[in-house]
């Protein structure tokens, strides 16, 4: 019998695969193409206290091995996520983590208090670490110290446990990760997307409106690998890793390079059924390696 | 129900300049419609979104789609090297299409008369909506715009609509664009669809004045299904999935009621 | 007459063009392939005061759009350089970049003032951002201070120009550029490789023994882009652009973003004519849009 | 001179199970030797680096040359699925080869015995050396190595050499590895050349003790031309290159002394 649970900060996944926060919505979208009782958890579009409109077109392009993306996290704001997203949520036998973004400690504080009576939201991650959000959002991800306050500060007023995801635009990422820890996250998420930049030459402009915009896709995996062994070996809360995920073989990768729980981020739009073909790829290693539970693999490079 | 599926090319030609014509099998049939569209992905790994491409056309039988596009990148030059036989990867049905029952009745009453602009590579999916219009008894009026005298699909309107056409440098038709050749023939109608470049668009949305105006916006694309966002158009009013103002062309467009959506 | 001339810190190179320390040894290699007098300099492998041997293989493993090296700046030392590859540049109408690194500030200017006499010399780039040497060096290019005191004194034992590499495994790359600015270098060349890893899942090991190594090629491109453009945006020297450039058009992307000269990496070992064909691509970008001298699209977006 | 060409496949069949026998027309046949190798290039834009591959085969015209390889990931997988007229990239000559000269005179006066020993996807190799010596008046004794009855090559050999066969589990000749199967026939012999898996290589350098042994060695590569140093070797003596005792297996190897190296 083979056990592919793994638990965070004492919630159970029934397997080890996610999505990538953005990616997938609230999981509406893509439960056309999934079963999103196959997933371990849901990992919800950042929401924060009051609706963002995020930023101008185009917010997307195409990179070599993946993409750029400067959505600016549009969001219809906590409230309408709570009567309308955590209603399809409750029809599924998963769990889910919501992700939350905000521009100031309030806002993050006010959305993490307003969510913590929600029976239907399991954990929070948190969001410090967008790329293209403008309002100091950035700071809080890349400064050591605003990343310890803020964890803190919302950990004080939330019972959910947090995650906090962290960016890879930074020079030491063992560093931020310990910060959180400090701070008393429960659990860490990396990596987010890495700040890239893409040009039209025969226009002689900025390919995305937002001129920079967050790389993502099989592209960054490597440096993805790297940020989760280095978090993973710094702290001693869980890990979940993220970047350029698109297999079984890649989630198993990242395990063993320290990650708890792995998330498929822009892969879904490639292959819509890349989470539950991760789910499936898992268990086939398993069985061709003769592993019993997959919390073995764990960090075992 | 959406599905990324794989399709089987039957036959590929190059009808234009740069202008193919990509007949493919698939199970996605059954289930398009005007105005809709398809993600086509590349066999290059170094490219991995879909190509949102309109339908341009459906088989009969339900058993094929056509895609008429033009080769602007590295993704849809491969598609131009499609083969007979060659298998290709689709994701669909995408988008909400036109509504040919509201169309139907744009006349109140009286039989509907629906006036059809497409320019450029917005031409395609105007096929496939002036055969639904026809077969659903709508008078169909259609004016196609080209850069010259090397159009594309023009002849196919006709088995399906009054056919008109502008060119730029005057070589077919009317000289200048489709709504110059829409006075010079001082067509009638009760309501326009139309697809093309945003500056024909906009002054589509201005010509309609009261009458209803379908069109159907382009944007950068990434999921194709409504979840990341990527490809938004503000609206007049509060959209229903962010309220923000900001819809998703993929999933809530790509055809809009002009006057809903701020071009 | 098209004018494809740049000069950076009064040295004039008859195209933009150049390729990446460490992926061309000292030019003898790909002579083979391309005639060295159409590029616009020879950049040499990183050459330290004495041999260094470098890490243990396997060094090198591909990834996805690129590949990860661990080399360890292998080099035979300053003397066997001057004796054997500088001659043989001699043979090149092309200027020559030698690429100096060491373990200790002493063994920067020792290389330096070595090659302040030698005339085939025409200017010099610090690697003070190799991610595969662990003695030191990477901290002087990830700390402000680290590497604008060395880029002081290694200016002040030498009358080379100097052009100082910049790692891009910083949080802030203009703050980099600054204080390679601010102790006197006479340009900057970025990115060097970004700090990448990879697993064998069947195996259990990682692929390079090393276990982390450089990432470079076609994956890094929209970071490179990007920082090349925060780089030449917060400083006025000038800016040398590396990172996947593969064609004329790449080379036109990272000028646009502020290059004023480009450097052609991995590629060269994807297509040995890449350096050349790059020079023959800008020459067919300028054709196409009637630009008359290069220089005119330096930064332009 | 060393070159990237554009060669074309002439034939491609798999010779066991995982094994293909590949022949391209490549202008690079003219200059193919022994031991040497080419850097074989994907069609797939995530895989870029080139795959070596040791030559074979040398076709007598000098205008083909034929690979035998393994599958061993996505690169080996996709050259398994090239067909007849199919284009395919290679960066060759790559690497030293064996030096046929040095081993005719092995015998020092008397004529010299080669023996040829090959373990494995390092037997492919060995059947183009045979053919060499042979043709240079060598008298060749090959002894094969392979894991059980499913062998490849092994009858080629017979035209060049007196051949023998070694599998693990004993299905076919001696029972053990290629030296059981020396030491079972007591094979005689002045000098050794061998192409195999490491621990095979260790302990022909150990068995050859005063007499030379030219060792075929792998190693993960990138340029393939000596200039990135990704694929070193440790040396007794300090290379010609870097000076540090580490000679590039691409290009001062692959095939080295066997007493030269430390393996």
């Amino acid at each position: 019998m083979m056990k592919t649970e793994v638990t965070i900060a004492g919630v159970t996944f029934k397997n080890p695969v996610m999505e990538g926060s953005g990616t997938f919505g609230s999981g509406m979208e893509y439960s056309e193409f999934v079963d999103l009782n196959k997933l371990g958890a849901v990992v919800t579009k950042g929401v924060a206290n009051v609706p963002w409109p995020g930023n101008p077109t185009p917010r997307v392009c195409e990179v070599y091995g993946g993409m750029l993306n400067a959505i600016g996290l549009q969001n219809p704001g906590i409230e309408v996520f709570c009567e309308r997203d955590l209603p399809f949520l409750s029809k599924y036998d998963t769990k889910v983590i919501v992700n939350v973004c905000g521009r100031s400690v309030e806002d993050y504080v006010e959305v993490a208090e307003r969510l913590s009576d929600e029976d239907r939201v399991d954990m929070l991650e948190i969001n410090v670490s967008c790329p293209n959000v403008k309002e100091g959002a950035i700071a809080f991800g890349t400064d050591r110290n605003c990343l310890e306050n803020i964890t803190s500060q919302i950990k004080a007023h939330t019972k959910k446990p947090v995650i906090m995801k962290l960016t890879p635009n930074v020079t030491n990422i063992a560093e931020m990760a310990m910060a959180a820890e400090s701070g008393g996250a429960d659990a860490i998420s990396l990596i987010n997307t890495i700040t890239g930049m893409k040009i039209d030459i025969e226009r002689r402009r900025f390919a995305l409106a937002n001129k920079t915009g967050g790389m993502s896709g099989p592209a960054i995996k490597p440096v993805a690998v790297r940020m989760v062994y280095q978090a993973s070996h710094a702290v001693k809360i869980p890990v979940i890793g993220m970047g350029g995920i698109a297999t079984g073989d890649d989630a198993i990768e990242f395990m063993m390079a320290g990650a708890t729980a792995v998330s498929v981020g822009m892969m879904n739009f490639v292959n819509p059924y890349a989470t539950i073909e991760c789910v499936k790829g898992i268990e086939d290693y398993m069985t061709r390696h003769g592993i019993e539970d997959i919390n073995e693999i764990i960090g075992c490079v | 129900m959406k599905a990324k599926v794989t399709g089987k090319v039957i036959s590929q030609s190059c009808i234009a300049p740069g202008i193919y014509d990509l007949k493919i099998e698939t199970s996605l049939a059954g289930d398009a419609h005007a105005g809709q569209f398809v993600g086509v992905f590349t066999k290059d790994a170094s490219a991995l979104l879909p190509r949102p491409i309109s339908i341009c056309g459906v088989s009969d039988d339900k058993k094929s789609i056509r895609l008429v596009y033009r080769v602007a990148g590295k993704g849809t030059d491969g598609f131009s090297k499609l083969d007979e036989g060659d298998e290709v990867s689709l994701l669909g049905v995408l988008g909400n299409g036109y509504d040919i029952e509201k169309l139907s009745s744009a006349g109140n009453g009286s039989g509907s008369k629906v006036l059809l602009l497409g320019g450029g590579i917005g031409i395609p999916p105007m096929l496939e909506l002036a055969k639904e219009l026809h077969a659903a008894g709508v008078s169909v009026s259609s004016v196609m715009g080209y850069r010259d005298e090397r159009t594309f699909l023009l002849d196919e309107f006709t088995a399906f609509s009054d056919t008109y056409v502008a060119t730029e440098d005057g070589s077919l038709g009317t000289k200048g664009n489709v709504l110059d050749a829409v006075r010079e023939n001082g067509i009638e109608f009760d309501a326009i669809c139309a697809c093309g470049p945003l500056p024909m668009l906009r002054a589509i949305k201005e010509f309609a004045g009261e009458k209803k105006a379908y069109i159907s916006l382009e944007e950068r694309m990434a999921c194709g299904v409504g979840a990341c966002l990527g490809c938004v158009v503000k609206t007049k009013e509060v959209d229903h999935h962010s309220h923000v103002n900001n819809a998703r062309i993929c999933t809530d467009g790509p055809v809009f009621e002009a006057s809903e959506v701020e071009i």
